[in-house]
């Protein structure tokens, strides 16, 4: 007999698999381009191999995770991966704060894998395989309250890997204490694998049996996206920022995943390809443009060696380079035309409009109303991103590390400038990419392709006389530009300019110190989204004497109340609880020798009952 | 004859529990011994089983001269304070007792379902001799009230494996007298060793390792 | 051809929009019983801001320089998908209503990136605020805007024109553009066009180290967009009538509305923007709610 | 074959007799580690000979008897104290340095070394379950002495306790034995001890009386098991052992009580529904993994917290036996296995870190990867493999048991299974991340670990690891022979 688990690496290459496998390497390969330097610049040789090493191990387990067609290896390879990263994530082993977020992490991570344990033993109970194949044909005989019980544990098991609210809280630890090309990696890559396995798993395997799972991940990815956007919002944190942007953006995916699911049990299949386009566009997307910003983060971070905007400003005019990338990764994230960020949310919109029109009653509401989360989200990421590329890179700078920053050199300038490259060719390209992402949809959901475009220049989602085309907005807009700079200049000559100090309203010199702060810019949202966020201050008078004050130190803080009523009430009940278990073991051999009567008496009084 | 020796064992058992006293505890168990040896001299001479002749011999040899005396000595030259400890008063360690004898007939009459009314006898008092050592153990402070347990436990094993079965087979016997003896020698090393470090034998202050 | 009138379209709607402007201001001025200067003021001042000197702040980068044209680009390519005179045909490919929401946020973003690049305080606490006031807007403009494309079946603003009645959805999601409107337009309650008050700012302090060509075009942006709002409204009110008359009356009468407002009702605490357009959100929820009764 | 038998016994004695007479401690190191290399070749040998004949082995009037069960425990035991032997090495050259013990009681220790590696050898080959009886008390009465070594409060006391509730325990299982033996006599008039003979009549046994002796044998070998909640000596022992034997009780000697029980339970099983065992051990179980669970979440001591893990995968083992089924049983051995190599591995580390660091208060240890690199890999790879990780064996032994339970609808086990699993994970992981990773304090050198002391972790990495990849053909066909035998097929 051989391993009783019958193991073997088998492999699976259908449109889905491919297609992720494509986006890992396609965000591997710049991130590998850019560590070389980034690397070099913080850590011995010797640690520089070793990280070099783990981090193509991370990209082989990612890759193992989207490519195998067995469920215990996919097991296997999740938890390599979770492993693996871990690793990444305590890299900077030295400080308190990694080791910490690594914690939370593996810990976040393997809870997250005992649900999927529980949904992946549960479904081999009926199924008595683990094959991809056997378990789809199998598990359409299964009666419905599993199906649902699975359903609920595969979604909390990919959810926490994925960051959905309130399973995210260790991305906003984990993303930024790792190097910034693993972050890259990280949020760009490896939340998705949770995408791909809720599509894999429960779409391709499960089969969506009722509308309340499309509904209930609808909900949740709408909620994802509002916190997540807030609390960036709120942080000043450059890598933690861009961490909150992806449950964030994760949430975007989801509507696009879950409204696929609507779909699918609504029987509007071509919707539901559509809907489902929209996510693995927005999954690319979101990958390229936050592999990007997380790069230019760490080149912020090798040049001026903090990630705190508040010390941060002016970097436009040091680092050149990386705050265009920058610009570009911000406007794609805030769903600015014509970049890929700005397509793929269109796209997600209109699958809501297109849904709401398909249905009727409630579920047209509900439609709606997640279209407008949608929208409030964009407006709010919009803000975010003006906080952080204005904050981070325009006007002064706000401390000495910030004035002696230098642009960073080619290695990491090419791994940056793919990406952008890439945000803008996404973009651009749309229609193309769309073209083949709705082949693999169609796939997935093992349906006739269906093309939602008209031809590679413009969409037109299911002929409803909706068209988009980001090549002619580009043309429209270059050439209104053009066409104004031209005859301003035809007309008027050349713009008379001179350079000259800040207006100062007759304040001797303004200073960094005027400018206006992120924690500034934030405060109107943190008023209106008060009653969620909790802000409270504390002001600290630091005396010379009893009469005369010196100064004054002012925070503000949010609270995170997923963080504060929830875990760590749950934590604390736990540890109270083993507190408590302490008197056991009292070091009273007395009591000791006790427990082993008591024990004997017991089992032979309830003997019966065994 | 046998009824009678069983009864005296019990007794000497409940002695046992009564016991304040480090000495007393000693004699009792000596007492205890002897009885065993008696009732396994007078299997043996049922002519069932004749290596039972050399299990009493063993039996006296140890348990009634070789093991008191050594506890005994150790009680002497640790000049221990004689009172045992007590986690609680004598009268409810009797009452508890009590209880634990009542269990030990209910038990009895599930072991030996249809058997003759000596054998359930027999197997009461063996498995009460066995509770209550092991209630000493729980309930007294002393160190060598659990050595002395601890052998009282025994010794209701032994009593249990001649009456039920006509004791174990003879290479056992004399593996497990070995073990018992050997274990005996152990425990009183630790004993010297335990009042040389913590300048008493009161078990009860070993509590350093807790949690 | 039909590239020809596209842009002979636009470049009307641009030279007619300083005029909207100047109507409303005349319009207000003249309710409370002033003069006001011309209609064509808005014109004089372009013409004087187009031949006049700019200094740019030395803490300034090219973000600042770039964002005049960026949005006024960006407003003239959202004006191109509006159809007007002329629609469908190469317009509708460009995009379709939601685009046009996008593409305002592009200029907008970068209005308040130029807000924050001068280092001044008046510049980024105005993008701050535009931004607080913009994210609330843009879910409220998506509600209207599905109400209306709900009714007709499609995104796209060409097919508006298709239908010649009323609904009640309809009109409520034009009224609650109406409300975005105000508010996209820098408009009382959310914001006044007329003063320079730190603490009432927010289009104004953005642009405040403008000068020149560059304040020119952002006026001729802000302008631009105004109108393009109205003519979004009078799209949802009565839209079967699209003859240009019409369209001319309806947004003569937008203007005079929105005097109205501006002179009848004081302007509200930046935090109050909230509940305003909750109250605007209402508006197009019951939009949706009348198009999911049917009626 | 029986020569093989006879000569694995005689190696460990012979070692003895000769610590014992032998005055000179560093070729007495080398000759235990060669020795005991020696044993585990002959294991290996045993192991492929029992394979090729797939007979049980029997000897000296079939009072020694040896099946893939107790074939594939002797593996494990070499396994296990060919490492161990390596590493008290230098472990204990390392005392003779610091002056904390002499050279009586270098040899001392070789001498108990060695006649507990032979008794617990006799555990698992002795045919009469007397005998059995004997021997395991015998690894309590040596390991007693190597439990309080040191000679010190914490020590005595942890001996003390250890020889009281362990000699407890066992002398319930002799009364369980002695129910046995009585309920063979009572079914079939004969009057014996060996556990073939038992076997060959269980379904006549009295299923009452069967069922009152399991209840003894459980609780008694269960004690020496360190199942909760009659593990309480467990932490103390294990904590204050030299650590090659902490590594040695943790390893193997828990498993071979595990062994015991598991003899009774195929009597018991064969006369009684599989159910009552099964209950019983899950119950067991899953309360040993609740306790640990608690334990290990705030814990200080490097080495209580290692026992205390002991304790949770005891509790792991047993519910895998009490869930039952091919996988279950199968993940089970496979399971003891994987534990005794990995947590063998984690306290040669812990030895290592708490000599450097002079203390077992893991508050007061940081860096330990800096401090003493290979330990510091070793140590973290470990925590890992015992937290349940892939690649290593650990995790795939545990998920045999939890698609057993699964499959076999015992959802509410298998979840609080899940839960108390996952709150060790995040314990353990808080616990070794604090220590492994951060700054070495000033005063701690940067150590290399001596040769026999890599080999040690290297041998044991080596089956921690591959394990998880393949599982060794022999042992693999051990295991499932095992498993045959234990389902009583």
């Amino acid at each position: 007999m051989l391993n009783p688990l019958n193991l073997g690496l088998s492999l699976i290459f259908d449109p889905l698999s491919i297609f992720f496998q494509a986006v890992i390497i396609l965000i591997a390969v710049p991130a590998f381009i850019y560590s070389f330097e980034y690397l070099k610049a913080h850590y011995s040789s010797k640690k520089i191999i070793l990280g070099q090493v783990l981090f193509v191990l991370f990209i082989v387990s990612m890759l193992a995770v989207v490519s195998v067609s067995n469920v215990f290896m996919f097991l296997i390879a999740w938890e390599l991966m979770s492993l693996i990263s871990y690793f990444l994530v305590t890299f900077d082993s030295e400080q308190e704060k990694s080791i910490q977020a690594g914690t939370i992490y593996i810990v976040m991570t393997h809870i997250g894998t005992a649900f999927l344990i529980a949904a992946f033993f549960l479904m081999y109970k009926y199924c008595g395989s683990f094959d991809f194949s056997v378990i789809k044909t199998m598990l359409s005989s299964m009666p419905g309250t599993e199906k649902n019980i699975i359903f609920l544990l595969l979604l909390i098991g990919f959810g926490t890997k994925a960051g959905i609210v309130p399973l995210h809280i260790w991305l906003p630890y984990a993303h930024p204490q790792a190097p910034s090309h693993v972050s890259c990696l990280m949020s760009g890559v490896m939340i998705k694998t949770a995408i791909y396995g809720i599509i894999r798993f429960i779409i391709c395997m499960l089969g969506v049996s009722s509308l309340w799972w499309g509904e209930l991940v609808i909900v949740l990815a709408a909620i994802s996206c509002l916190v997540g956007v807030i609390y960036a919002l709120m942080e000043h944190d450059l890598k933690t920022l861009l961490a909150y942007h992806s449950v964030e953006n994760i949430g975007i995916i989801l509507l696009g995943i879950g409204s696929s699911m609507l779909f699918i049990k609504l029987g509007l299949i071509p919707l539901a390809i559509l809907a489902m386009c929209a996510g693995l566009y927005h999954l690319v997307n979101h990958a390229v443009f936050k592999g990007l910003l997380f790069l230019c983060a760490g080149s912020v971070y090798n040049a001026t060696g903090t990630r705190d905007m508040e010390k941060l400003g002016g970097l436009i005019k040091k680092m050149p380079w990386t705050s265009a990338y920058f610009l570009t990764g911000s406007m794609a994230i805030s769903a600015l035309p014509p970049l890929n960020g700005f397509v793929s949310e269109w796209l997600t919109l209109i699958v809501l409009f297109l849904g709401a029109l398909a249905v009727t009653g409630g579920l047209k509401l509900f439609l709606c109303l997640t279209a407008a989360i949608l929208a409030l989200t964009g407006g709010l990421a919009a803000a975010c991103f003006v906080k952080a590329f204005g904050i981070t890179f325009l006007a002064k700078p706000r401390s000495v590390k910030a004035e002696s920053a230098k642009e960073c050199g080619t290695s990491m300038n090419l791994g940056m400038g793919i990406l952008a490259f890439m945000t803008v060719a996404l973009g651009i390209g749309a229609a193309y990419f769309i073209r083949i992402i709705a082949a693999v949809s169609a796939n997935t959901l093992g349906a006739e392709t269906l093309d939602f475009t008209l031809n590679n220049f413009i969409l037109n989602p299911l002929g409803k006389g909706t068209y988009l085309s980001t090549p002619l907005i580009s043309i429209v807009f270059i050439s209104v530009m053009g066409i104004t700079l031209f005859s301003l200049y035809l007309f008027l000559g050349k713009s008379k300019v001179s350079a000259g100090p800040t207006w100062d309203c007759g304040y001797y010199k303004l200073t960094s110190r005027n400018e206006y702060t992120a924690t500034g810019f934030s405060k109107p949202f943190r008023l209106a989204f008060s009653f969620f966020l909790l802000p409270y201050k504390k002001l600290q008078k630091i005396k010379e004497s009893h009469y005369h004050i010196k100064s004054f130190r002012y925070e503000t803080h949010t609270t995170k109340i997923f963080r504060k009523y929830f875990y760590e009430n749950l934590l604390g009940g736990v540890f109270n609880t083993a507190k408590y278990m302490r008197g056991i073991q009292t070091g009273s051999i007395h009591l000791y020798l006790g427990y082993i009567l008591i024990t004997v008496i017991i089992l032979l009084i309830f003997m019966g009952r065994f | 004859m046998e009824l009678f020796i069983v009864l005296g064992l019990l007794a000497t058992a409940y002695a046992m529990v009564s016991a304040k006293r480090v000495s007393t505890l000693i004699g009792n168990f000596r007492l205890q011994a002897l009885f065993l040896c008696i009732l396994t001299l007078i299997e043996a001479t049922k002519g069932n089983h004749p290596g039972l002749y050399s299990v009493s011999i063993l039996i006296f040899a140890i348990k009634v001269i070789i093991i008191p005396l050594i506890l005994f000595r150790i009680s002497e030259e640790i000049k221990v304070n004689e009172n045992l400890g007590f986690f609680i008063p004598p009268l409810l360690s009797l009452i508890i007792a009590l209880i634990l004898t009542y269990f030990s007939w209910v038990l009895a009459g599930m072991v030996f379902t249809g058997q003759e009314t000596m054998l359930k006898i027999f197997g009461t008092v063996s498995f009460s001799m066995m509770f209550l050592g092991f209630f000493i153990m729980i309930f007294r402070m002393k160190a060598l009230a659990q050595v002395i347990g601890l052998l009282a436990m025994e010794n209701g094993i032994f009593l249990l494996a001649s009456a039920s079965s006509g004791g174990m087979p003879f290479l056992v016997e004399i593996a497990v007298f070995f073990d018992v003896f050997i274990g005996v020698i152990i425990l009183g090393l630790f004993v010297y060793r335990i009042n040389q470090l913590f300048t008493s034998i009161d078990v009860s202050k070993l509590n350093r390792l807790k949690g | 051809m039909e590239v020809l009138s596209l842009i002979s379209q636009t470049i009307l709607i641009i030279i007619f929009a300083p005029l909207v402007s100047g109507i409303i201001t005349k319009i207000k001025n003249n309710l409370r019983f002033r003069r006001g200067p011309s209609i064509f003021q808005p014109y004089y001042n372009l013409a004087k801001y187009f031949s006049k000197e700019a200094i740019i702040s030395d803490s300034a980068s090219w973000i600042f320089k770039a964002t005049p044209y960026i949005v006024f680009a960006s407003t003239v390519t959202a004006v191109m998908i509006i159809p007007v005179f002329i629609g469908g045909g190469i317009t509708q490919y460009i995009g379709d209503f939601i685009a046009v929401i996008f593409l305002l946020a592009l200029g907008r973003f970068f209005l308040a990136l130029a807000g924050l690049d001068p280092a001044t305080t008046f510049g980024g606490m105005g993008s701050s605020r535009e931004m607080f006031i913009s994210s609330f807007v843009e879910p409220v403009a998506i509600m209207a805007i599905f109400a209306a494309a709900l009714t007709v079946g499609t995104t796209n603003l060409t097919a508006l024109y298709g239908i010649g009645t009323m609904t009640t959805s309809l009109i409520l999601a034009a009224a609650s553009i109406f409300l975005i409107t105000l508010a996209e337009t820098a408009r009382i309650p959310i914001d006044n066009q007329e003063t320079h008050l730190e603490l009432t700012m927010v289009h104004e302090a953005m642009v405040l180290e403008y000068g020149g060509r560059s304040l020119a075009l952002l006026e001729l942006a802000a302008y631009v967009k105004q109108l393009l709002f109205f003519i979004m409204i009078s799209l949802f009110i009565l839209p079967g009538f699209g003859g240009l008359l019409f369209l001319i009356a309806k947004i003569l009468v937008l203007a005079i509305v929105v005097a109205f407002t501006e002179v009848s009702i004081a302007k509200m605490r930046l935090f109050r923007v909230v509940d305003f357009m909750f109250f605007a959100g209402i508006l197009a929820i019951l939009a949706l709610i009348a198009i999911v009764l049917g009626v | 074959m029986q020569l093989l038998i006879i000569l694995l016994l005689l190696i460990p004695l012979i070692l003895a007799l000769l610590s014992f007479l032998s005055k000179e401690i560093k070729p007495l190191a080398l000759l235990t580690s060669l020795g005991y290399f020696l044993n585990l070749i002959l294991s290996l040998n045993l192991a492929y000979q029992y394979l090729v004949n797939n007979t049980p082995i029997t000897l000296l009037n079939n009072s020694i008897y040896a099946d893939a069960l107790s074939v594939f425990f002797i593996l494990t035991i070499s396994i296990v104290v060919f490492a161990t032997a390596l590493y008290s090495q230098s472990y204990i050259a390392h005392d003779l340095d610091q002056k904390t013990i002499t050279d009586k009681k270098a040899n001392l220790f070789y001498v108990l070394f060695n006649l507990f590696v032979l008794s617990m050898l006799l555990v698992t080959l002795v045919n009469n379950l007397g005998l059995m009886w004997v021997a395991i008390e015998m690894t309590t009465l040596v390991s007693t002495f190597l439990v309080g070594f040191y000679n010190t409060k914490n020590s005595v006391e942890a001996a003390w306790k250890y020889i009281i509730i362990c000699s407890v325990g066992i002398t319930l299982a002799l009364l369980g034995t002695i129910l046995f033996s009585y309920a063979l006599l009572f079914a079939t008039n004969t009057k014996s001890l060996n556990w073939t003979d038992m076997l060959s009549v269980a379904s006549k046994l009295d299923p009452n009386l069967v069922k009152i002796a399991f209840i003894f044998i459980m609780v008694g070998y269960g004690t020496k098991a360190g199942l909760a909640p009659m593990h309480t000596w467990l932490p103390d022992a294990h904590s204050q052992a030299v650590s090659p034997i902490s590594a040695l009780l943790s390893g193997v000697l828990l498993k071979t009580s595990i062994y015991a029980i598991l003899r009774y339970t195929m009597i018991a099983n064969k006369c009684l529904a599989p159910s009552y065992t099964s209950n019983i051990f899950i119950l067991f179980g899953l309360l040993s993994l609740a306790i640990s669970a608690g334990f290990i979440l705030i814990q200080k001591d490097i080495k209580r917290l290692l026992a205390y893990h002991s304790i949770e995968h005891v509790g792991i083992i047993i519910f895998g036996f009490g869930i039952g089924g091919p996988l279950g049983i199968f993940g089970a051995l496979f399971h003891m296995f994987n534990h005794a190599v990995t947590k063998s591995l984690l306290f040669f580390g812990a030895g290592n870190i708490t000599n450097t660091y002079k203390t077992h208060n893991m508050h007061n240890m940081r860096g330990v990867i800096r401090a003493l690199p290979f330990t510091g890999i070793m140590v973290l790879m470990g925590t890992f493999a015992l937290a349940g990780l892939p690649p290593f064996s650990i995790f795939f032994s545990e998920m045999m048991i939890l698609i057993s339970a699964f499959t076999q609808g015992y959802y509410l086990y298998s979840i609080l299974f899940l839960l108390f699993v996952t709150i060790i994970f995040g314990a353990i992981i808080h616990h070794f991340s604090k220590i492994l990773f951060g700054e070495k304090p000033k005063n701690i050198p940067v150590t290399k670990d001596p040769l026999p002391v890599q080999l040690a972790f290297v041998f044991l990495f080596i089956f921690m690891l591959v394990m998880g990849f393949f599982i060794l053909e022999p042992i693999n066909t051990l295991i499932v022979s095992a498993t045959a035998i234990l389902r009583g097929i």
